[in-house]
């Protein structure tokens, strides 16, 4: 749209607060760009409960600093738009999607996704006996091996769990895992490292947080478990008070066309575009049997999982 | 007729008088004190008594953090942990800064240097080095441990409250160790000599002269170390959780937690703000009626002790301490450091500089950040130093009417979670007349605020050491009372000032909880790119940032050495 | 005209210690004032309230019509112009013989290229020529005590306070130190308000001398006035030696005293007969000679009334210049103290004439 | 016996500065020494070397048999069993009264039942009944004082130093703790080196009195005879007041002073003519009547030989119990002190006579 691209080259710039990790979101942005525009990206790299924090802050405040957001948690998005703040726009090219890409409204469309998995230390654990199914870590071979992290703190875990617990016949299996002792851990950065130093030989977390550690060749592998794997997905959208809403438009086309997704596939990323390429040790995301996670079901049953966990792990 | 002409010409002469600035000085600190802490304060307590949605106070937000059981408990174990980390930092701190400041072992700059860097060690960065190391399946020291013994289970597990007291008090044993050092240097001799003629042995002078005589500063450590912990945030996310315990501030965490209720959390932070009030009440309960000063006697220090063989005995157990704290757990960072994947352990093939190039030459943020880091600590400590200095001369010498609520105020931000703290901060300054939310000053007044009891404690236990004779002696000459401040009283508290420097700029270095919610592009600090490293799953980078950091630091310290020479961290 | 007034001042330590009480004293303008009393008695404290260190509980301070202090509203010490050497003498620590001595000036605005004279001159005064580069660290009690004399003097303020300068002087420094006070107080009319325990010292160096006694002032007067006619019981004892006799006036100038002893005073005249009265009998003014004394006691000799007693040698202490006897009053309760001269010396049992002019028996409060 | 032997003692304090040099003093078990000294002589140096504090330079203490001191081997302050009180006090601002007094009690294996009556006598002996809880902080000058001889009497140690004890008390107190420590010191024979500049106070204490001058000795010997028969010129001066003339020995018992005076001495006899040598005259000693002297010089009075002047007063001052007079010599360049009873006073200006006996006027070196 040339009207809105003249617009945007005035605006000149784009901030984006996004919860990618720093070095793809600048080479997200550094793309962008490349292509020189006239409109530049800034990007605020932050974690996802301290963008929607902050956020939130700055609205509260009557700042209005950001563009566009991004966060891995789903449900966040699910207040803005209770909140009125975000803008309707879909990326140009968003009716190719796959449809559990995008919410009904078109106020926000799902960047990047990840399965929810398992992974073993390859040095402890043997192909062969690495657990299939879910269920298999219930198995008190695994007593004390195990690491988890918290739903209180982890959007991938609370997404997880929220699409297990209906897959698993709710809560039993959660309390059965409880009977193995897992080491709980606050996000779901810290799984992959307790499996990559040994410290715990089976670990629960999104299959990106896997994937990065594993290529780096610590000795991970990853399981998807028979009974399905939740999708975790990240949304992005553009605030409704966005200071620069032209140049957001220009840049969240940017990230939702074959360029920006390749960028995101390349690191291991799931992204609704489906014409990239992935990387040939993924899995295509067609194999997989996907658990799709509603975020209305995420934000319903939050408490009641918060307070469950707690009840069952202590923490 | 004369009696109205000398009554003119005497107030002629007050005019002419010289102009005191002090009182404006005074009156200038104690209302940026006010703002700087009562804005924030305000703020939140506000925040704690309003419904989430809509307008009206309430009580249900307490109802909602106290009403509980669950959220009950963490406030108990924070008090425990609290409390031993207080206890266990004199523990450490106290007899290492006498060993270092009044006795002849050997290796004192060495100690002195670690338990610097010790100080400036992120407690995250410690913790999860301490998870390599005593993790109970993995740990370095319970592989060892099971190879040498045959045994089954675990020497140490780090997830425990135990670990958790024990990896805190590593990186909070320096505050004792700074404040106690400076006291401790500038004991009068001629007390400790009274003593010794009366029968005392060096133990027993040291027991019931120098040690109390320090009681200021070492009760002002153990305050400092004790809201340190009750308000730390990253070694208990790592090591209580996956023990299966919460503290105060991973439960606050939990409030901000997707969906936050900020006014949960803001009510309960509040029962931390009695803690503070609690503790300087017991601080003054302490000191009492003594007196900490002499005038005159033999102000020069006092030989030091010789303590024989046992001088040996010191430096080990000096060295110990800095193993534990600074020697193991850098080895397993720079074990990680040097790895391309740190999971794969020692190998030949898996050693590389890559990390070090990538934090340094790569990654961007990197050296801006420490840029940054070193303007803001450097500007925050001269400030606070500044600052506090005055508000704790005020309070010491009753200047002002009220200087016992400049103390609290001067004390009460310790109190806050950083990221509570964060929150009011926002609040205050992303509107006019000072917005500051976006820009590098934000950080700068959180660090202020939130180093300023650091600050008030260590000039207030340093300010103990000077007579007020001396001062008064230099007022009766015409001395206005800044004037006095600066020519006697500053000089002969020098050295506490120096630590007092020290003990803000230190800490400074590291600060990741307010730092990580007020951040901007532009204005990212060595502990939040640590922590964005972290956050990546770059455990091999974080370590080789970590331990560019240990670098960084022991670098100034070197350079402050030279400088200051004895001076630096003593007298 | 009194420079300096002391007005009623009351100041409270805590609930019930009242250091000082309802005192008032008018220093005049160029007197050399001195504060004499026991130990804990309020002097350190009076001088701190005229220095402004500490603000009355109740009473005023007034400097000409200048109000200095009130329980509310004092003038800050800096601004009082004046001068004061602490009881702990204060002496700074981390600054030179020199650097402590000259630091006042820079206040009096005395220009810079007459410090070096003034130094020197100061430091002669108080014979340390030769230390001004020294540490208080590295000096002896004394040496201290003089470097804090010389920082008092050197700033010429137009009122010194001097809290016990010579304490910790010898014998012959302090006997100059006080003739070098007095000498500065003479060319410069200084007024000076000087602490000491020293009687001796109070006799010779001050103009008047305020005896102060718990708090309060007992007496105001010159040397001669405290010392011959004191007051007040208290006063008598706490200046110089006395023997002390509490009584009754039996008949004109006879006090009958406990212990059995009668006096023949000078002024009992003035009371009437039954009022409980104490004398007091300076121990120098006490003839003590080998044998038995003649003649009864209030027989005229020389034309003044005398008493005479027979006595016996109790104690004899040696003191260099003198002896001190103490003097058992045969047929009486009573000993009286004396003073001799060092030859013949009197030995302890043996038995004595004792004799006392009625006119160096007062009558004191 | 020698209960502590000072031998050839050096102490330095850097290059230049010798507080204490080559002095020897044997101080016999259970006597009273003090030391009496100008300010700086290095009292509390060699106090200080006593106590442990410091190590010599050069020299040796014993104590008994055993070597306390030496240049590279000292026995730690608290194994000597001695107690000290500082001339700076000492005293711990964070202790309360009866903690810092009873402090010691500890260390000497006191049982804890005896502490509260050891504590009250401690505090009755120096008039502090009642501060018992104060800090001392709290405390006037003197009652710190007080509080640290307090701490040091207390636990009846072997050995007592004591420096400065009572410099700011006032003359009664100060007198009554000088008996008291007499009292202390007779009743349990401890050895006790007193430092003090007090003259007076010396020769009251004290059993023996060392005169030291510039970090050595001049003389040891009893009050009587440090003053009495000075032993040197400074000695002479130092103790007591005292008219000192250098001149030579002209004839038997005639010395040709500076300034003209011919004095007849008793014992110039041992030296023999053109000895250079001082003459030491007490003030007291000297007796100024009014109206001219008869009689010429060393024409006998009562027996001994005598001097007899004619002078003219030229200053009189008054000290309460006694007149000073400065006596020009007619004839002379010389002046004369005179100490003389306070009544008949004498004017300056008058005509006087001027007797002194010839066994007054002590040769010193
Ligand atoms: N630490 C030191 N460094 C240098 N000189 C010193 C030191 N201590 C004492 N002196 C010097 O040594 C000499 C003796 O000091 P000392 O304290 O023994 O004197 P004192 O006889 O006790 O005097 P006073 O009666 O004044 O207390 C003095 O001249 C003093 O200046
Ligand atoms: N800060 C204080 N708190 C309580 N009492 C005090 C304080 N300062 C002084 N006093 C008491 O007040 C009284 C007077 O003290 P001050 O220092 O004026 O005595 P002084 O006459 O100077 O005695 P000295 O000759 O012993 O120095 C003393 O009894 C003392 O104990
Ligand atoms: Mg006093
Ligand atoms: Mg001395």
């Amino acid at each position: 749209d040339p009207a809105v691209m003249e617009a945007a080259k005035k605006e000149g710039k784009v901030i984006w607060y996004s919860s990618l990790g720093l070095s793809l979101a600048q080479k997200v942005c550094d793309a962008f760009n490349k292509k020189a525009l006239g409109v530049t990206c800034e990007l605020a790299r932050d974690g996802s409960q301290r963008i929607f924090q902050k956020v939130m802050q700055e609205a509260g405040a009557g700042l209005a600093i950001a563009d566009v957001v991004h966060t891995s948690d789903i449900s966040h998005f699910l207040d803005f738009q209770q909140k009125n703040m975000l803008m309707r726009y879909l990326p140009a090219g968003a009716d190719k999607f796959r449809s559990d890409f995008r919410d009904r409204d078109g106020l926000y469309t799902v960047l990047r996704g990840t399965p929810y998995v398992i992974a073993y230390n390859t040095q402890k654990v043997s192909k062969a006996d690495a657990p299939k199914r879910w269920k298999d870590l219930t198995d008190p071979r695994w007593k004390g091996k195990l690491v988890h992290a918290h739903p209180g703190y982890s959007g991938v875990v609370m997404t997880g769990m929220t699409g297990l617990l209906p897959v698993l016949g709710g809560w039993d299996y959660y309390a059965a895992l409880t009977k193995n002792d897992p080491l709980v851990v606050q996000s779901a950065e810290d799984p992959p490292m307790k499996v990559a130093g040994g410290e715990a030989w089976l670990g629960v977390a999104g299959e990106y947080n896997f994937y990065r550690v594993a290529k780096k060749g610590d000795p991970i592998a990853i399981v998807f478990p028979e009974e399905g794997v939740p999708f975790v997905s990240s949304a992005n959208a553009i605030l409704a008070k966005a200071p620069h809403p032209n140049a957001a438009k220009v840049f969240t086309d940017f990230l939702f066309d074959k360029d920006g997704q390749q960028i995101l596939a390349d690191d291991g990323l799931y992204v609704p575009n489906e014409a990239v390429t992935y990387p040939k040790d993924k899995r295509p995301l067609k194999e997989l049997k996907l658990i799709k996670v509603e975020p209305e079901e995420m934000q319903k049953r939050d408490d009641e999982i918060k307070k469950k966990f707690r009840e069952l792990f202590g923490v | 007729m004369s009696s109205a002409a000398t009554g003119t010409a005497s107030r002629g002469g007050t005019a002419r008088e010289r102009l005191d600035a002090a009182p404006a000085v005074w009156l200038l600190s104690a209302a940026i004190l006010a703002v700087l802490v009562v804005a924030p304060l305000a703020i939140l307590l506000v925040t704690a008594v309003r419904a989430p949605e809509g307008p009206g106070f309430t009580v249900a937000n307490f109802l909602e953090a106290f009403g509980q059981a669950i959220y009950r408990g963490p406030v108990g174990n924070s008090l425990v942990y609290a409390i031993s980390v207080g206890v266990l930092s004199v523990v450490l701190g106290a007899p290492m800064a006498w060993l270092v400041t009044r006795t002849d072992m050997p290796g004192k700059a060495v100690v002195r240097t670690f338990t610097t860097a010790a100080f400036v060690t992120p407690s995250f960065l410690g913790a999860t080095a301490y998870v390599i190391l005593a993790g109970p399946n993995a740990g370095l020291i319970n592989v060892l441990y099971r190879a040498v013994t045959g045994a089954e289970g675990a020497l140490f597990n780090i997830f425990s409250m135990a670990g958790l007291i024990y990896v805190t008090s590593l990186y909070t044993f320096p505050v004792v160790f700074i404040l106690t050092s400076a006291a401790l240097s500038a004991t009068p001799a001629d007390l400790e000599e009274a003593a010794r003629i009366a029968g005392a042995g060096r133990l027993a002078v040291m027991r019931t002269i120098t040690l109390p005589l320090a009681l200021p500063a070492i009760f002002g450590g153990f305050i400092l170390a004790f809201l340190e912990a009750l308000v730390l945030f990253g070694a208990p996310a790592m090591l209580a959780i996956p023990a299966r315990f919460h503290v105060m501030t991973t439960q606050v965490w939990a409030f901000f937690q997707y969906p936050p209720q900020v006014e949960v959390a803001a009510a309960y932070a509040m029962p931390l703000l009695l803690i503070a009030v609690g503790l300087l009440w017991a601080q003054r309960r302490l000191m009492g009626r003594r007196g900490y000063t002499t005038v005159g006697g033999r102000a020069s220090a006092a030989p030091p002790v010789r303590l024989g063989p046992w001088r040996w005995a010191g430096l080990a157990a000096c060295v110990g301490v800095l193993l534990l704290s600074i020697g193991l757990p850098y080895f397993a960072l720079l074990r990680a450091a040097l790895a391309k994947a740190w999971g794969l352990g020692w190998s030949w093939q898996n050693l590389t500089l890559r990390n070090f190039h990538y934090v340094l030459f790569e990654f961007d943020p990197t050296r801006s950040a420490i840029v940054n880091t070193l303007e803001l600590a450097t500007v925050t400590a001269t400030l606070a130093v500044f600052l506090m200095g005055a508000i704790a001369y005020v309070a010491q010498r009753r200047l002002l009417r009220g200087a016992r609520v400049l103390a609290f105020l001067a004390t009460a931000p310790l109190a806050i979670p950083g990221i509570v703290l964060s929150i009011g901060l926002f609040k205050a300054y992303s509107r006019p007349p000072l917005l500051l939310y976006g820009t590098i000053w934000i950080i700068f007044v959180a660090y202020l605020t939130k180093y300023l009891p650091i600050a008030y404690t260590a000039c207030h236990a340093a300010l103990q050491t000077v007579h007020v004779d001396l001062e008064d002696a230099a007022r009766v000459l015409g001395a206005n009372r800044l004037v006095a401040f600066k020519d006697v009283t500053v000089p002969l508290f020098g050295a506490g000032l120096i630590s007092a420097w020290l003990l803000v700029f230190l800490p400074s270095l590291r600060e990741l909880s307010s730092s990580i919610l007020l951040f901007t592009t532009r204005s990212r600090v060595v502990s939040v790119v640590i922590y964005t490293l972290y956050e990546e799953g770059l455990w091999e980078a974080v370590s080789a940032l970590g331990i560019l950091l240990l670098g960084l630091t022991l670098l100034l310290v070197a350079v402050a050495q030279r400088f200051l020479g004895r001076r630096f961290l003593q007298i | 005209m009194a420079a300096v007034r002391l007005q009623a001042l009351t100041k409270r330590f805590g609930e019930d210690v009242a250091a000082v009480h309802d005192l008032t004293i008018d220093i005049r303008h160029g007197e050399l004032l001195s504060l004499l009393g026991p130990s804990g008695c309020g002097k350190t404290t009076t001088l701190r309230l005229i220095a402004g260190f500490l603000a009355p509980d109740a009473g005023e301070i007034w400097l000409g019509d200048r109000r200095l202090s009130a329980p509310h509203e004092t003038v800050p010490p800096e601004r009082r112009g004046m001068s004061m050497l602490f009881q702990s003498y204060a002496v700074w620590p981390h600054k030179t013989v020199a650097e402590n001595v000259t630091y006042g000036l820079k206040f009096r605005s005395v220009p810079r290229v007459d410090w070096p004279r003034r130094l020197r001159d100061a430091l002669a005064l108080v014979r340390l020529e030769g230390f001004a580069d020294r540490y208080p660290g590295e000096l002896s009690g004394g040496q201290q005590q003089r470097v804090a004399l010389a920082r008092a003097l050197i700033v010429e303020p137009a009122i010194l306070l001097l809290d016990e300068p010579l304490s910790n002087l010898d014998a012959h420094l302090r006997e100059e130190m006080r003739f070098e006070i007095r000498r500065v107080h003479e060319a410069s009319q200084i007024t000076t308000v000087y602490v000491t325990h020293d009687q001796a010292e109070a006799m010779v160096t001050s103009d008047r001398i305020a005896v102060m006694n718990a708090g309060g002032v007992e007496q105001v007067g010159t040397p001669a006035e405290v010392y011959e006619r004191p007051a007040t019981a208290f006063v008598a004892g706490f200046i110089g030696r006395t023997n002390l006799f509490k009584g009754r006036i039996v008949a004109d100038g006879r006090v009958a005293c406990e212990g059995g002893l009668v006096l023949l005073t000078a002024t009992a005249g003035e009371h009437t007969p039954g009022d409980a009265v104490a004398v007091s009998v300076r121990p120098h003014m006490v003839t003590v000679s080998s044998g038995a004394a003649t003649g009864a006691p209030g027989e005229p000799a020389d034309g003044a009334a005398l008493n005479v007693f027979a006595g016996t040698v109790t104690r004899a202490s040696y003191f260099g210049d003198a002896m001190d006897y103490l003097v058992a009053i045969t047929g009486t309760q009573s000993t009286l103290r004396a003073t001799g001269v060092p030859e013949p010396r009197l030995a302890v049992g043996q038995s004595v004439g004792v004799r006392i002019a009625a006119r160096h028996c007062i009558l004191v409060r």
